[in-house]
């Protein structure tokens, strides 16, 4: 714990501040961090923000089967969701299948495609996530595309992928141009460090930001509530994710 | 097409043909686990087997014991507990078929399935490796767009066999799913659907407005048996949870064959689990 | 797109634009009846009116107050008490655009906005005049067939309004519609939904499994105002029948347009109705 | 009433005999006589025989909304359907939108197409059934047809037409030619009489057979068990058309 903050309490923050204005963030599986992040914001919202955790009884609404989800992002009423991957490269394209080897024999197979490759098109703000920042996830070209970053000129894409963030940093990813932009190296993050942990290259302005630490407010709503609601569905991140409330 | 037949494990194992084409609900809607050990009992083979989008222990345990030709799904993974040791280690060896899918994907083609429409357009999936490798889907121009629209068309699904657990059945064999409505899905598109439940009550769901509007009618329900806790070892939503210690025993073993075999012996063809 | 609101007739009137497409469910289904009234008594002009996928009353109301400039329907009738005298005049008369469907196009296509999906295959229709009058639809050849397999492709709804009653919503705004699917499909489909309800109840409708398997969810609904006998003269399904002669004698005076300007003073705009 | 039997108990009979052997029937809204029918068939098959009749509580068992009929009828699941017609041509083309004048102006507009030229498609035994055998209702060419009788080579079509009952004989329908063909007269209808009131050509066979009287044990049947469930429905038709129980 550095400054007062836990790893995960800073990159809460970050994902929570991404959020912010969201009318309806959803959350799939396996997402501890984005999952207390969409709780956040609801919760500084004063409700207006809907927050839809797969996995979830308690916040998830759904009553028409495992197709809701993506017919509801269709439907374009889901505004925030978060993917990551086995790979990741500078086109922020997504490897959730396999490296090594020729499909469909793949020295290392990851579970599978889930539902990248049609949210990915139609929820406006993806936010790409990763606990891992190394050359072994950030690759130059991921092996299988899952999904792409970016898609031709014609293709039906209202959605596609805003930012990612990393244990290292923010990137901003620019849709048009097709690439990642350092947006804030976290607290005692050097540039070289990034640089030295990532396969592709990206662009770096001129004077890099440091990511902001988590407002004591935040923090207070985190360890007092946040953390309560997502025992419900991760015990054990949220046993060792908080500090103590004050 | 009267009723559907109320039967034991063994008997809706022995309905399920070798080669079938088999869809089967994620871990957390309802899966038939021990109706999936009578079929392993039975030495099942040849299944192509789909998961509707998702599968984890069940998949695993029946392509580790060579009973599955082919999977396809958006995702096989045992979830928290890591990878699908067999369902890994078979694609690596090229002793299955895969054909890698989206969720949304496999749910329109089960729902094209239900409708006995020919297809289904769904967004997504151009550019991808997935979209790439699938040489049974089709790309058209949206015939409605001003300009180019490029659009994925998924063939319908349906399926000779679904097979998942619900809580309840009644004597008509009317099976309440609740909000799980793709098993209900899964049991309009399929020729036939084989249900293992909890418990089967008296009182026909059908009459109740408020369980008739969670309820697969008899109609498509082939057959249904009794089968307390068949879920287990994972969890049926509303009744109980999965049983960690025993997946993560599973995962463990199941990283080799001879671990896989030893798990087999034990807990699937041994005398004690044969009594299921 | 938080909750959503619970608010009075008038105001869930107001909160239909003039030349909404609006989708409305069957007689038997839930019609909201005093919504229509209190939407003529707004003066309600120009709507695109989409039967899912038939209606009666509620469309020819709408069609005799001149609120209508197209009706897109499998079917417009008054059932056992005749056909729908309003409907069959203007239509004559040539006072409104008529898109004839089949119900299931219809189910598809408002299915396909519940999807996302563009366009969606429906078989049938080849060699109607329905579909010889349907410049908005395509025919394709089926590319998954062998030979030749022509079908119909019906581009999605999403309509901009549903309008229907159910017998219970609770303060979120979640509205219990039982096995009636089709309102849910509605929901889903269009950018607003509006519904009126028998009562709005305090507890959660999502919080038992058995009422949350036939609930809509607020995320799909825009504003639901309480309003007893909501489907007056209709039926609402498990609550009361419909008042055969009140509907007897809307269609006799409904004949012409003398008697139906009768008929709106008296049970529409007249003082009485006006306190509705 | 003549020999013995109404004339509503005498086409239920009729069309019953058509209804044997089916797995599911299905029955349309306002059709006493093809619900009584269906009804009886179901009794006489021990229960083997599924009836679903829109518009009753007690005979319909769907779950997931208007599009289940339709959606149960594509998966293979329904062997037997009713359409009529306000007027009905002799290729079995049916309409059921309107006459007189240009669509969609028609002098006389009926309620519309509903699930015709959907279910005259995929049902494999679709029986066309009226109660009014006039030169009106039967004519030459339909004005709009709701849904062709017959289709091209190559269209999807495992159902269609296979008979159709009037107050005055029994057709079958023959798909290859596209023409009915009389199979039974009703007791006391003559050929000319049907000529007459037929404004189609069709085939009559050499010997044309009167159609059997019912028999009485489903005289029976319908008098003492069919009435009270079909009154459930249709609690006129109920009242006025069957003869009283012996």
């Amino acid at each position: 714990m550095s400054a007062g903050h836990t790893p995960q309490e800073l990159l809460i923050a970050v994902v929570a501040r991404l959020l912010e204005g969201c009318g309806h963030v959803a959350v799939g599986a396996s997402s501890p961090i984005p999952g207390a992040a969409a709780l956040l914001v609801r919760a500084l919202s004063g409700g207006a923000t809907r927050v839809s955790i797969l996995g979830s009884t308690r916040n998830n609404f759904f009553t028409n089967g495992g197709t809701e989800l993506f017919d509801c992002a269709a439907q374009g009423r889901i505004d925030a969701f978060f993917l990551g991957g086995g790979q990741i490269d500078g086109q922020a394209n997504i490897n959730l299948v396999g490296a090594g080897g020729e499909y469909p024999r793949h020295k290392v197979r990851w579970p599978g495609s889930f539902g990248s490759a049609f949210l990915y098109f139609v929820v406006p703000k993806v936010i790409l996530f990763r606990e891992e920042h190394t050359r072994r996830v950030f690759v130059p070209r991921v092996e299988f595309i899952s999904a792409p970053g970016v898609s031709e000129p014609g293709v039906y894409r209202p959605g596609g992928p805003q930012a990612m963030v990393t244990p290292l940093c923010l990137f901003a990813f620019d849709r048009d141009r097709g690439r990642f932009r350092l947006a804030s190296l976290h607290p005692g993050v050097t540039l070289e460090q990034v640089r030295d942990n990532t396969g592709f290259d990206f662009d770096v302005p001129d004077a890099v930001p440091t990511t902001a630490v988590p407002e004591p407010d935040r923090l207070d709503l985190l360890r007092n509530s946040i953390r309560g609601e997502i025992a419900e569905i991760y015990p054990r991140f949220a046993a060792g994710a908080f500090a103590d409330a004050a | 097409m009267g009723n559907s037949t109320i039967t034991d494990l063994d008997d809706l194992a022995a309905r399920v043909p070798d080669g079938a084409q088999v869809v089967v609900p994620p871990d957390y809607s309802g899966v038939a686990m021990a109706a999936t050990r009578a079929l392993l009992r039975r030495g099942v083979r040849g299944l192509h087997l789909v998961a509707m989008p998702t599968s984890g222990l069940q998949a695993d345990m029946l392509v580790g014991a060579g009973a599955v030709a082919m999977v396809e799904a958006a995702s096989i993974t045992m979830g928290e507990f890591g990878g699908a040791p067999c369902f890994v280690r078979a694609l690596r060896e090229g002793r299955i078929a895969m054909r890698d899918a989206t969720c949304p994907a496999l749910h329109s083609a089960l729902q094209a399935g239900q409708k006995g429409a020919p297809f289904m357009p769904i967004r997504g999936l151009l550019g991808s490796d997935i979209l790439a490798h699938r040489d049974d889907w089709r790309v058209i121009d949206n015939p409605f767009a001003d300009g180019s629209d490029p659009v994925v068309l998924v063939p319908a699904i349906r399926p000779d066999v679904a097979l998942f657990h619900a809580p309840l059945a009644d004597r008509e064999g009317n099976v309440w799913i609740g909000v799980r409505r793709e098993l209900l899905v899964m049991a309009h598109a399929a020729h036939a659907t084989l249900v293992t439940v909890e418990r089967v009550q008296d009182e026909n769901l059908l009459d109740d407005p408020r369980t008739a509007a969670g309820t697969i009618p008899a109609l498509y329900v082939s057959a249904v048996a009794e089968a307390a806790q068949g879920a287990w070892p994972l969890q049926l939503w509303g009744h109980y949870g999965l049983d960690g210690e025993h997946l993560r025993t599973y995962v463990a073993q199941a990283r080799s064959d001879e671990g896989f075999a030893a798990y087999m012996a034990e807990h699937v063809t041994g005398k004690a689990e044969a009594a299921e």
